[in-house]
């Protein structure tokens, strides 16, 4: 059976190690927040200028000045800093988020990534993302495997505009997990239920699945 | 200390020329400077290249200023949800030029830094990058971005005092202290003037070297883009 | 919060290797890392890389690891007067590479901010410009400046706490905030460790990602170079 | 008769204006804060981190974390404000200082400036000098017009390795007040009682002596 998205945050949640920042896209990304493991310590980044994300406010908490990149409004926790938009990129550039995770359109064989443009399309804009998949040393893609239409997300190439080259070393999607390396998708885990031939007709790029691969438990 | 503190907002503005390139803090609607906006719509200037991350809601921030037909060109990372900038982008009336949030931000504090170009890996490889110099770092390409150059620059900060010095708030700063930096002439709007000596020289994030004019704003709304609570 | 915290200076520097480079905040003697500084002699590892505004004087700051023959070369703006230093340098033993004080600092933020180069007018015309690239951009010339590449960064704060936030005061900030963000290890040592969300998160001048290890300074000296008084 | 240290200091203040922001080297430099005219609202920045800079401290106001950029003990006022090392540099490459004094060993009549290093003597470093002269838009230079072999130091090139090229506007020594334009020490007015002669003699660059040069008074 596909995983949910609770699932795919949950599944990519086994990424996080003590000690980690992390930097949470929007959608199915944020939602990785709410499996950090008990007595773990993680740090969420936000990239508008905050290190030491809280969940939501309740009610009488609040607060129009603290919001995260999702303009949504969260709280701070013991610990917490703010700063401006510059020094964040900077702890991003400079490779100090441990893990970043974030939704794409398309990812590539090769690690390359399209998330942020769709030609005819109202372009919104890039936000931050180009400077996450260009700097970041650690990025797992959180997807669906295939677009509405029923296409593979996971390419030869991609088709749409880059948001970034080279960079994606896993994704998870709601069929399986996947590794990035030698220009071809490894499949480490299968969503429970979900057999390798379904994953086979719904990958276009290169897929490496090796034998024994391992069904994911929750 | 220089006294640097004007009546209001409409005073802060009057030299806004028609075709300015202005830079407005915020990110999203948080920490925008709302009275100078308003005080922009009151002079009715034109033309104007706007530099600011996001373009606000239809109703409110640099939103209110498209609906006037003020904004001749907006340079942002992101422009959200607003369909009047949708109809003016698809009409061709609005010039739009989309940067990575991190370049953006830092093409600001270069400006304040007096460094002209720097290096930077955001968009290698991507549609940014036409058009740009790239060059290889220890094995990395980058390119090759400029800092911006802003006739003013506009900012919002929660405290202040005349001598310009700048306090802000949570993550109301954003794009704030370093667009304060950036501006030929920069106006500073804030919540509180506060008596100069207040603030602690040590928790000041704008020295009033960088700031050309401040005064209290009156009435802010703050609205709220994206209210999520939780229950309890 | 992720806790940064060791024992002590001791424990802070145990894994810095002979041959290193190392950052050292400070401006003259003001805001030195000086238990750091104790243990590396204490620790004894040599042949170091000193990037330091300064060199210290004789008998305090980064002139006590030369009189043990520690340091084999110091990038500095301006190492003053220092008897053992000048000997050293004019006998062969020392190495030394002098670099403009805004150039010095801008190439310690710029590791932080993961910009590998940056361009400035500092230097232009002059033997600092030797082997530089050069050029021009609205018709002024600049050098080419690259971001520094340090094995660990070892700063000195007034506040800090575990996770690693760190708050400086007065001038004793300088170098130590761009260093803080500089090392690929971080050492911060500080006046006082506080609760960890006893700092007003709004004036944390160096965010906790960017340092390694923290621990509480004993017995400060906080020399001073210059003490120049008025009479009242 | 030639002009004193405090003199010299004192003719440059008159370049002050309401509302400058200055930096002031070390020596002569130092003395032009202490004629700031009474009501007169400048500046005084120090290139280690210090926007507003007071007087030298009492005896027990003496504090080791508040210095100048000469490493001397000082005191702040209302509204000064600390920053880091690269905000102060920040400040003066991107011309937000108003007016900058230095002292020279070598000044040229192309503006050229030698301060900070004598081949064959031990060098301590050109400082921030280098910055603040690749990029102030308005420095005055402070400094004897010989050197003590009685050589002039106003040149018509420089012999010692350069500070910066082509940035120095205008000279102040114990004989005159210069202003560098069109690759020339323009005399704009005498020390009192010195002769066009004794100038002439002691300025090596190329000399503009116009009509009428008037005396300083004070």
């Amino acid at each position: 059976m596909a995983l949910t998205k609770e699932q795919i945050a949950q599944r990519i949640a086994r990424e996080l190690q003590n000690g980690f920042y992390v930097n949470l896209g929007i959608g199915i990304p944020t939602l990785v927040a709410n499996y950090i493991p008990q007595g773990m310590n993680v740090v969420l980044q936000s990239e508008n200028g905050l290190l030491g994300m809280g969940p939501f406010p309740y009610e009488n908490e609040v607060d129009a000045d603290i919001i995260n990149a999702g303009k949504q409004t969260i709280t701070t926790l013991p610990g917490t800093s703010f700063f401006d938009s510059a020094m964040s990129f900077g702890m991003i550039r400079s490779q100090r988020i441990d893990l970043t995770v974030l939704g794409a359109m398309e990812v590539s064989e090769n690690g390359d990534i399209a998330n942020w443009k769709i030609p005819g399309k109202m372009v919104k804009g890039m936000g931050g993302a180009m400077d996450l998949v260009a700097s970041a040393k650690n990025i797992v893609v959180a997807m669906m495997q295939t677009n509405p239409k029923g296409e593979s997300k996971l390419l030869p190439a991609c088709t749409l505009p880059l948001t970034g080259q080279k960079c994606i070393k896993k994704v998870c999607t709601e069929l399986g997990y996947y590794e990035i390396k030698d220009g071809a998708f490894h499949l480490i885990e299968l969503a429970p239920g979900v057999t390798v031939n379904e994953i086979k007709a719904k990958t276009a790029g290169k897929l490496v699945v090796p034998d024994g691969v391992r069904e994911m438990t929750f | 200390m220089i006294n640097k503190t004007v009546a209001n907002a409409d005073e802060a503005v009057k030299d806004i020329f028609d075709n300015a390139t202005l830079m407005l803090g915020g990110f999203g609607l948080c920490g925008i400077p709302e009275n100078c906006i308003a005080a922009l719509i009151r002079k009715g200037v034109r033309g104007l290249t706007c530099i600011s991350n996001n373009a606000g809601v239809d109703d409110f921030g640099i939103g209110l200023m498209l609906k006037t037909k003020q904004v001749k060109k907006m340079i942002s990372s992101y422009v959200g949800e607003n369909a009047e900038f949708e109809r003016q982008l698809l009409s061709g009336e609005l010039e739009v030029e989309l940067i990575p949030q991190g370049t953006l931000a830092t093409r600001c504090m270069m400006a304040g830094y007096g460094i002209p170009a720097f290096y930077t890996p955001a968009g290698v490889g991507t549609e940014v990058a036409n058009q740009k110099e790239t060059r290889n770092f220890k094995g990395k390409e980058y390119l090759m971005e400029h800092a911006f150059d802003a006739d003013f620059a506009i900012v919002k900060a929660w405290k202040g005092d005349a001598a310009g010095n700048l306090v802000f708030r949570g993550t109301a700063r954003n794009f704030n202290p370093l667009m304060a930096m950036a501006g030929k002439i920069t106006i500073a709007e804030v919540e509180e003037l506060v008596e100069v000596g207040e603030l602690d020289p040590n928790e000041i994030h704008t020295p009033g070297i960088y700031v050309n004019r401040i005064f209290k704003g009156e009435n802010y709304e703050k609205r709220i883009e994206q209210r999520t609570i939780r229950k309890g």
